[in-house]
């Protein structure tokens, strides 16, 4: 079992979170022009990167944020979380 | 008008389990909390009041994590960032809050109905929260509360002393009966006493 | 009865407590501290079962985890369990076991025959044969194959057992009591860490029980009971046996199963069986040592042939001789320990030994004892069915190649030592790379991944001083980093005798002419011949040999003979060991009772259960319940012997003529607050919210960036910066989740709070004609006329003293309101309204009646929002605002979803009035068609309409909006029905709504 | 190519099996092919089988980057069905489950594939609903298919929990009578056997570094063991999906996840069928060995690992005790894990790309196994002909932009929710 740094709570086990995918996909602005190709890259499309990437979790059985995690999808090694305002810098 | 609590319809008196031979807090003591004002105050992203200045009930609000302001009826648990959980025996204080809390700046909801509680005391209390939730109680000092979750049933621990330990848990109403279930049934090898 | 097996004196068993247990029906005895393994050869017992696929005799090889074949069934409290190992299953009284794999009986089994047929059946066989005639696999070959395999009974009957969990932090945890174990243990107790020490077995000690050492002036096995009465005594020190620690997984959780009553009669009342530990720890040491490795050579698995350290243990442990006339085969100074255990107990060993002068000082003593030892000489084959007789033993070149002539020499029982190997299991799932260490011919861990150690034997290191001195320094070292306190223990004074190197020798070649088997896996029946051939096949991964072999794959899962199948490997491919590389080591270390894994979570508690306040008042009164996910709704309420399809009927026709009460607390609730409410409603629902007056409840629909519909429900404003939004059942989570998203992640800019409102009000629909008049009794003080709180409508009310929000809105159709009161008075609000409701003909309806009453009036629910479709499939277009953006639009532009025949729904009829349409059939145009039929859509829901007395149901049709009036049929294969049915609006009742703003 | 029977059993018995043939060789790599196929799995080695028979192109290779078969061919429950709802998923499963009645005999190889059937437990009406939809679809496109009330179940599987200490009690089930299981590892080496026989040179330990593309078009793959040529080459690597098409510089509908696996210590036959949880994810059927094969739901996060957590199989065990208590007395033998491809309808895709010549083959979800055949029949098509057969005509990649969705469960884009 995952132990996830929530940056609220401190050091928690995964069960008490909720997965969210890749954390660096960013919501195109409402109500802006986009080409189908960059929404079908906003809904669809994903790196799903092996070793370092970006994942949101939500501590779902905590305080109920969202936060962003840098985890290696290879060793599961957690190597940053950060507030959901917190911006990635890759 | 009748009030039913909760956990009316599982909650009964009685000794149960391995209770025999075991007396004082090796016995542990189960009872529900029943008639609480519980409220949710949440601080909005963009408010600038200091919530060192809030005075609810001569306590403030403390946006430190695990920590519990308190006096002897009302008990205030970090609940997550700027979000607060009111717990007290007194329940006009809820006018208090709104009063304090100006909506322009903090969401105040009652949640009084919302949860079911239940009450365990006796030097057994962690070793039973022990057999459920994954939370590291070895760093939950007296006076502190933490969300966490218990056989896949989210729940509040407030910590209310220590020796014995006497321990408050919160979980949504609709699983109150679940979760009092878990909990007594792992305070069987125990023994337990319902008051 | 004698035990003719068993020594004078001596071993840790309890001489003076007697235990009576049955195998295969005979009544025996042992002693408490007895294993069923040491009590049968105590008795003299050595078949124990067959093996797996030719059936041959079966005994006892190791006295401990790495058994790979003395397997039972156990009868205990009357319950039975498979494949419980006898070298495991600590004496209890009344304990009866049975062999497994044999039919009739061990003795005579007709599987035997296998034996016989075993050239024809090498690695693989299955694979080219069984194929003809082709239906024969599947009808004749399959179940005799089947029947063959698979070891023990399971019973189907319920387990009665209780399992408990518990999740557990620490600063070090140490796996195994042996000599490393111990040391590091109390250094690290000793600067005060908190520390897990897990032992496998009853006694703690590990391999200080059985050999020959003394440390700091007092043996093995005393040093040892001084540090564990130490270590129990101190507070920040959990020291259990019977617990092994069987998984290393990810960021330091390891898991260990605690056997806390399988070696009693039964369990104590509320205590469990088991209870499985999850074990956070800061830091691991691994201390769990090395099991003893086989060499090879012929009918290496009769009875008889054996570990010589689980020899030695039976000696030392439990005072049980495993013969009289001990061979005993090794290539290392283990086996003389072995030796000179026998000579002490009266008994003359044969030592062969590979090797060709080996000197230590452990040899000499063998020697002073005038033990008969033979140089360069090994054991060919054993002799022997049932029970080894003799061995044919002939001494072998220096090369190892050439075996010289053969002698055969009597003996009982065959003690085999082929050297050590570490038990890296633990390391290796933690993802350490392990590595091949020459010296010791086996793997051991390399650069650690996670935060482990591993210490001593299971570390390569042999000697006890270096374990100790190791031990006692990491303990020291790890605790002291993390309680920065360096308290040193003084390190004892260890005497050891010194080991000379062992051979590296592992197989025994083939006499000329001789076509013995010689076994690998014993479990499995693998032999050198299996490998061969696999190999000769070009199955030539390691992972194709163990595959195609089953090498490892039993369920000692390779202990003994995987680093063998390696060796071989590498001889036959010529590549180094490493080159051949080894498989993977996965979780369990050894198997774990699934009722232990999952712990207390089982029969009706396997789920949470949600109840609403009222469900007491719904089991008095003889609801039915159905799962709503996992709250329980009331789904009828049964008067008499009406069935489903009455009852609902009767309730549903009550809410069109009179008025019917519904529990629907299980609906979402979700409060919003906040100067930015409106922004955030606008944004996630499809329609427009910001000129939603206070007081007034609006309907919305809310999309999935995908297009497709996610959830819909009502939600009202109750003041300038409040709105309380209500969500479906199923979907009240994921909106919850969905809305804090966007507000945390998407648009941090909108100061708003959303929280689950859910549990804090009891609700209550009211609907029917006669629900104003109902709601005018119970709210004398509020006006509730059309005018005063009109469609869609809020105001709040006091109910008896209750404060109650009341909303004018309508799920059934007709005229209706939705009550909610704070949860701890839902009871006494229900109460109200059933009993004022009565002069008006109330009755509850449940979910059932509440389906029907939706459908007919062609409201979309679950059953078409099942996360397929968009909102024109459920003609929700109107809903859809064009001027302004919102979640999920971008997608409804898409070529499939803006398709002019796109599907809609659409209600159905069947012709002839009467014939019901069940759920899940399907539309066609002609029900006589060739397979595949086409089908242009699906029912979606059916209700038998009450307010046109005959069936009716919703389908989503392709291309539905030019379909009304057309005829169809529909299908059922699986019911074998086919209906005539037309085509209709999906609004069969009311289509202008004018009942629910009446 | 020397058959195997029972008279060459014998006779190689006899003779001290010394005298078997190699099922497959041990090539070099050449420098060009006509068609490379990347990833040595159940659908790429079936593919080669497929492109040699069907389409006589035998200049072919398969490069692996570990040993053929280790994939998830090699780590996966074997439930073999085409008990699906869209027609397109459907239509290719049976086609696929007629490629597996013939395939021991086709291959020369018993795979073993033994339809003992599958059964959906239903623990509600409305989910005995949902399933006559599924099934009445099933056999209006001609697959076989049951429902059983809770009667029926009890007949055939009696030690489902019937008792009423059940939390979501037994309606009754959807059956597919003709479903089964098969020996992974044997459909892997048959096909392998096979392939080898008609000139495809099976290359292991050989790793894609990276791809030779120019003007649009695929000229060749650059690997471990050299450059290699070829005009056509088909990605066929599940699990390794993204990792490759990061290389080719496209992003796919995908995410790479973990689901885990177990089986239980082997005990005497008892459960004959494949049986599927309907409150929950969890699916078992007992393996010819006596072992019980089970499995569930994802790890739920992004992985490569090929290691699970315990509180995965926690949860699916929990879920096997809910519907079949019996199996809380057994013990938990061996588990392990397999990486997929989770598309973002629960569908697989089977295309040709935007590069000319580079063919397509992923997404398989939890469903893989079961599609070995068809998916190396329609891929081989697919790859010979230039064009999509109208078998896989409805898993295009372009069914994302155009919303043509297979999605059987309504769940969307969180491929990481099962």
């Amino acid at each position: 079992m995952l132990y996830i740094k929530c940056p609220h709570c401190g050091m928690r086990s995964q069960n008490e979170f909720s997965y969210g995918g890749d954390a660096t996909i960013k919501r195109p602005e409402l109500g802006k022009e986009i080409s189908d190709q960059d929404w079908d890259n906003f809904v669809y499309n994903r790196k799903s990167l092996r070793g370092k990437h970006w994942e949101l979790w939500q501590h779902i059985s905590g305080c109920r944020q969202w936060i962003k995690v840098e985890r290696d999808t290879a060793t599961h090694e957690i190597f940053n979380t950060l507030k959901a305002n917190e911006e990635i810098s890759l | 008008m009748s009030l039913i609590s909760a956990l009316a319809k599982v909650h009964h008196p009685g000794q149960f389990g391995d209770f025999e031979d075991k007396k004082g807090d090796d016995l542990l003591k189960i009872s529900e909390k029943k008639n609480l004002l519980i409220v949710q105050i949440v601080q909005f992203k963009n408010s600038n009041i200091s919530t060192d200045s809030i005075d609810i009930d001569g306590l403030n609000l403390k946006d430190t994590p695990l920590n519990v302001t308190f006096n002897k009826n009302t008990r205030i648990l970090w609940n997550g960032p700027k979000n607060w959980l009111l717990v007290s025996s007194n329940k006009d204080l809820i006018k208090n809050i709104s009063l304090t809390c100006k909506e322009t700046d903090f969401a105040v909801t009652d949640l009084s109905h919302s949860r079911a509680v239940i009450e365990i005391e006796g030097n057994y209390a962690i070793e039973v929260l022990k057999k459920g939730s994954p939370f590291n109680f070895g760093v939950l000092k007296k006076n502190n509360s933490i969300n966490s979750l218990y056989n896949n049933i989210t729940f509040t621990v407030d910590l209310l002393n220590d020796k014995p330990f006497k321990v408050r848990l919160f979980a949504l109403r609709s699983f109150g009966e679940s979760l009092y279930h878990s909990i007594t049934d792992s305070s069987l090898e125990f023994g337990y006493e319902n008051k | 009865m004698t035990q003719n097996f068993r020594l004078e004196s001596g071993g840790l068993i309890n001489r003076g407590k007697k235990i009576s247990f049955k195998f295969n029906g005979k009544n025996y005895f042992g002693y408490e501290g007895d294993t069923l393994a040491s009590a049968l050869i105590a008795n003299g017992v050595h078949l124990i079962g067959r093996s797996f696929k030719y059936h041959r005799p079966r005994g006892f090889f190791g006295a401990g985890v790495d058994e790979p074949y003395a397997i039972v069934q156990l009868y205990r409290n009357g319950e039975t369990e498979p494949n419980i190992k006898a070298t495991e299953q600590e004496l209890f009284e009344g304990l009866e076991a049975k062999s497994v794999n044999c039919w009739p009986s061990v003795n005579f089994d007709v599987g035997a025959i296998n034996n016989f047929l075993k050239i024809f059946l090498p690695a693989g066989f299955y694979y080219k044969t069984f194929m003809w005639p082709k239906s024969f696999w599947y009808k004749i070959y399959e179940p005799f194959i089947r029947k063959a395999a698979g070891l023990g009974t399971a019973s189907i009957k319920h387990d009665k057992e209780r399992y408990e969990h518990k999740y557990e932090y620490c600063d070090l945890l140490i796996t195994g009591s042996g000599p490393s174990g111990l040391a590091s243990a109390y250094a690290a107790a000793k600067n005060g860490a908190k520390v897990i020490l897990a032992e496998d077995k009853s006694r703690f000690g590990g391999t200080l029980l059985t050999s020959d050492v003394n440390i700091g002036n007092q043996s093995g096995k005393e040093w040892a009971d001084s540090i564990v009465s130490e270590l129990k005594e101190m507070s920040n020190v959990t020291i259990k046996n019977r617990s092994q620690v069987f998984g290393y997984y990810d960021h330091n959780m390891l898991v260990m199963s605690e056997r806390i009553s399988d070696h009693l009669p039964k369990t104590k009342k509320y205590h469990p069986k088991q209870k499985l530990w999850y074990i956070r720890a800061k830091e691991v040491l691994i201390s769990s040592g090395s099991i003893e490795r086989p060499i090879v050579f012929g009918n290496n698995d009769t009875p008889g042939v054996m570990l010589s350290s689980a020899a030695k243990e039976y000696m030392k442990v439990y005072g049980v001789l495993v013969g009289k006339k001990p061979l005993i085969f090794t290539n290392n100074d283990s086996g003389y320990e072995t030796a000179i255990e026998f000579k002490k107990n009266g008994i003359n060993p044969i030592i062969l030994d590979t090797r060709k002068e080996p000197q230590s000082e452990i040899i000499d003593e063998a020697k002073n004892m005038n033990i008969n030892i033979k140089n360069s000489y090994v054991v060919v084959a054993a002799q022997g069915y049932k029970k080894v007789k003799s061995a044919d033993i002939a001494k072998i070149s220096d090369d190892k190649e050439k075996l010289g002539s053969i002698e055969n020499i009597d003996c009982d029982c065959i003690c085999v030592s082929g050297f050590w190997t570490p038990t890296i299991h633990l390391a290796s799932q933690s993802g350490n790379k392990t590595k091949f260490k020459e010296e010791i011919d086996a793997f051991v861990p390399g650069t650690s991944k996670q935060n482990e150690k591993t210490l001593g034997a299971a570390n390569g290191i042999f000697t006890l001083e270096e374990t100790l001195k190791d031990s006692f320094e990491q303990g020291n070292r790890l605790s002291k980093k993390i309680t920065n306190n360096d308290n040193k223990v003084s390190f004892p004074n260890v005497v050891e005798k010194k080991s000379a190197v062992h051979d590296k020798f592992w197989c025994v070649p083939l006499p000329k002419g001789k076509n013995y088997k010689r076994f690998l896996d014993f479990q499995n029946d693998v032999a050198v011949s299996d490998i061969e051939i696999a190999l000769k096949e070009g199955y030539r991964s390691i992972e194709h040999v163990k595959r195609y072999t089953t090498l490892g794959m039993a369920t000692d899962q390779g202990k003994t003979s995987n680093l063998n199948g390696l060796q071989l490997v590498s001889k036959i491919e010529n590549k180094v060991v490493p080159a051949v590389g080894h498989t993977t080591f996965r979780p369990p270390y050894t198997p774990v009772s699934i009722g232990a894994i999952v712990g207390r979570e089982v029969g009706k508690h396997s789920k949470p259960t949600r109840k609403s306040p009222m469900h007491s008042w719904h089991e008095k009164n003889n609801a039915v319940f159905v799962d709503a996910g996992v709250w329980l709704r009331p789904r009828y309420y049964k008067r008499g012997d009406e069935n489903l399809f009455e009852a609902s009927k009767r309730e549903a026709k009550n809410v069109r003529t009179n008025v019917g009460v519904c529990d629907v607390t299980t609906l979402g609730k979700i409060d919003i607050k906040g100067p930015d409410a409106a922004e955030l409603l606008n944004r996630v629902y499809t329609n427009a919210w910001l000129k939603l007056p206070i007081g007034k409840a609006r309907y919305g629909v809310m999309l999935r960036e995908d297009g497709i519909v996610m959830d819909d429900g009502t939600t009202t404003r109750i003041s300038e910066n409040h709105y309380h939004m209500t969500t479906t059942t199923a979907q009240a989570a994921n909106v919850l989740s969905h809305l804090e998203y966007y507000l945390q992640l998407v648009w941090p800019e909108l100061n708003v709070n959303v929280v689950s409102t859910t549990e804090q009000w009891a609700g209550a629909a009211i609907a029917g004609p006669k629900s104003r008049d109902l709601l005018k009794k119970l709210f004398p003080k509020s006006d509730v006329t059309n005018e005063g709180l009109p469609f869609m409508g809020y105001i709040e009310g006091d109910l008896f003293g209750v404060k109650a929000k009341i909303f004018r809105i309508s799920f059934s159709g007709e005229l209706a309101y939705e009550v909610n009161v704070e949860s701890d008075y839902g009871y006494f609000m229900w109460e109200k309204i059933i009993e004022i409701g009565e002069e008006f003909g109330i009755q509850p309806y449940g979910t059932e009646a509440l389906s029907t009453l939706r459908i007919e009036m062609g409201h979309v629910a679950g059953s078409e929002l099942d996360g397929r479709t968009i909102p024109y499939d459920n003609s929700l277009e109107g809903l859809l605002s064009k001027k302004k953006d919102f979640i999920g639009k971008r997608s409804l532009t898409r070529k499939a979803f803006a398709a002019e025949d796109r599907q809609k729904i659409v209600g159905v009829v069947p012709l002839d009035k009467k014939t019901s349409i069940p759920e899940g059939s399907h539309l066609v145009k002609d029900s006589n068609a060739p397979l595949p039929n086409p089908k242009l859509g699906y029912i979606s829901a059916s209700c038998w309409s009450v307010e046109h007395d005959n069936p009716f149901s919703l389908a989503i049709l392709k291309d539905g909006k030019n379909m009304i009036g057309k005829k169809l049929f529909v299908m059922s294969p699986l019911k074998n029905k086919v209906i005539p049915v037309e085509i209709v609006s999906s609004h069969y009742v009311d289509p202008k709504g004018e009942r629910v703003r009446s | 190519m020397q058959k195997y029977s029972v008279f060459s059993l014998v006779k190689n018995a006899l003779s001290n099996h010394e005298n078997w043939d190699l099922a497959w060789k041990d090539p070099t790599p050449k420098k060009e092919y006509d068609v490379v196929i990347i990833g040595g799995g159940g659908h790429g080695l079936a593919t080669a089988y497929y492109l040699a028979k069907e389409h006589n192109i035998t200049n072919v290779a398969i490069i692996e980057k570990g040993w053929i078969g280790g994939g998830n061919v090699g780590r996966n429950t074997t439930i073999i069905r085409s008990n699906y709802m869209h027609d397109d998923n459907a239509l290719f499963s049976e086609f696929g489950m007629d490629l597996w009645r013939r395939m021991s005999q086709d291959l020369n190889y018993n795979v073993m594939f033994s339809p003992r059937g599958i059964i959906n437990l239903a623990h509600s009406d409305a989910q005995m609903n949902t399933y006559a939809r599924r099934g009445n679809s099933m056999r209006l496109n001609g697959i076989d298919a049951v429902l059983l009330n809770r009667e029926e179940v009890k007949e055939i599987i009696p030690m489902a929990d019937f008792s009423d200490n059940v939390r979501f009690p037994i309606f009754g089930g959807l059956m597919q009578p003709s479903a089964g299981t098969a020996r992974h590892d044997a459909v892997a080496w048959g096909y392998a056997r096979q392939a080898d026989d008609m000139g495809v040179d099976i290359i292991q330990n050989c790793e894609v570094i990276g791809f030779d593309v120019s003007a649009g078009k695929i000229n060749g793959v650059r690997t471990s063991r050299g450059d290699i040529k070829a005009k056509k080459i088909g990605l066929c690597v599940a699990g390794s999906t993204n990792i490759l098409a990061e290389k080719l510089n496209m992003t796919l509908p995908i995410e790479t996840h973990l689901l885990q696996a177990c089986v239980s210590e082997p005990v005497k036959p008892v459960l004959d069928k494949v049986v599927t949880f309907g409150a929950g994810h969890f699916y078992i059927s007992q393996s010819d060995k006596g072992e019980m094969v089970m499995g569930g739901d994802l790890d739920g996060y992004n992985s490569y690992a090929q290691r699970g957590n315990l509180p995965t199989l926690q949860h699916v065990l929990t879920e096997g005790i809910a519907m079949m208590p019996f199996l809380s007395k057994l013990k938990m033998l061996r588990t392990w894990g397999g990486i997929m491809d989770m598309s973002m309808d629960g569908s697989p895709i089977i295309d040709k790309t935007h590069i000319e010549g580079l063919y397509l083959n992923c997404g398989w979800c939890y469903g893989g196994f079961k599609a070995t055949p068809a998916s190396g029949w329609t891929f081989a098509h697919t790859i010979a002909q230039d064009r999509v057969h109208e078998l896989n005509a409805g898993y295009s990649l372009n069914r994302f932009n155009t919303g043509h969705l297979l999605d059987e469960k309504g769940l969307g884009t969180k491929t990481w929710i099962s």
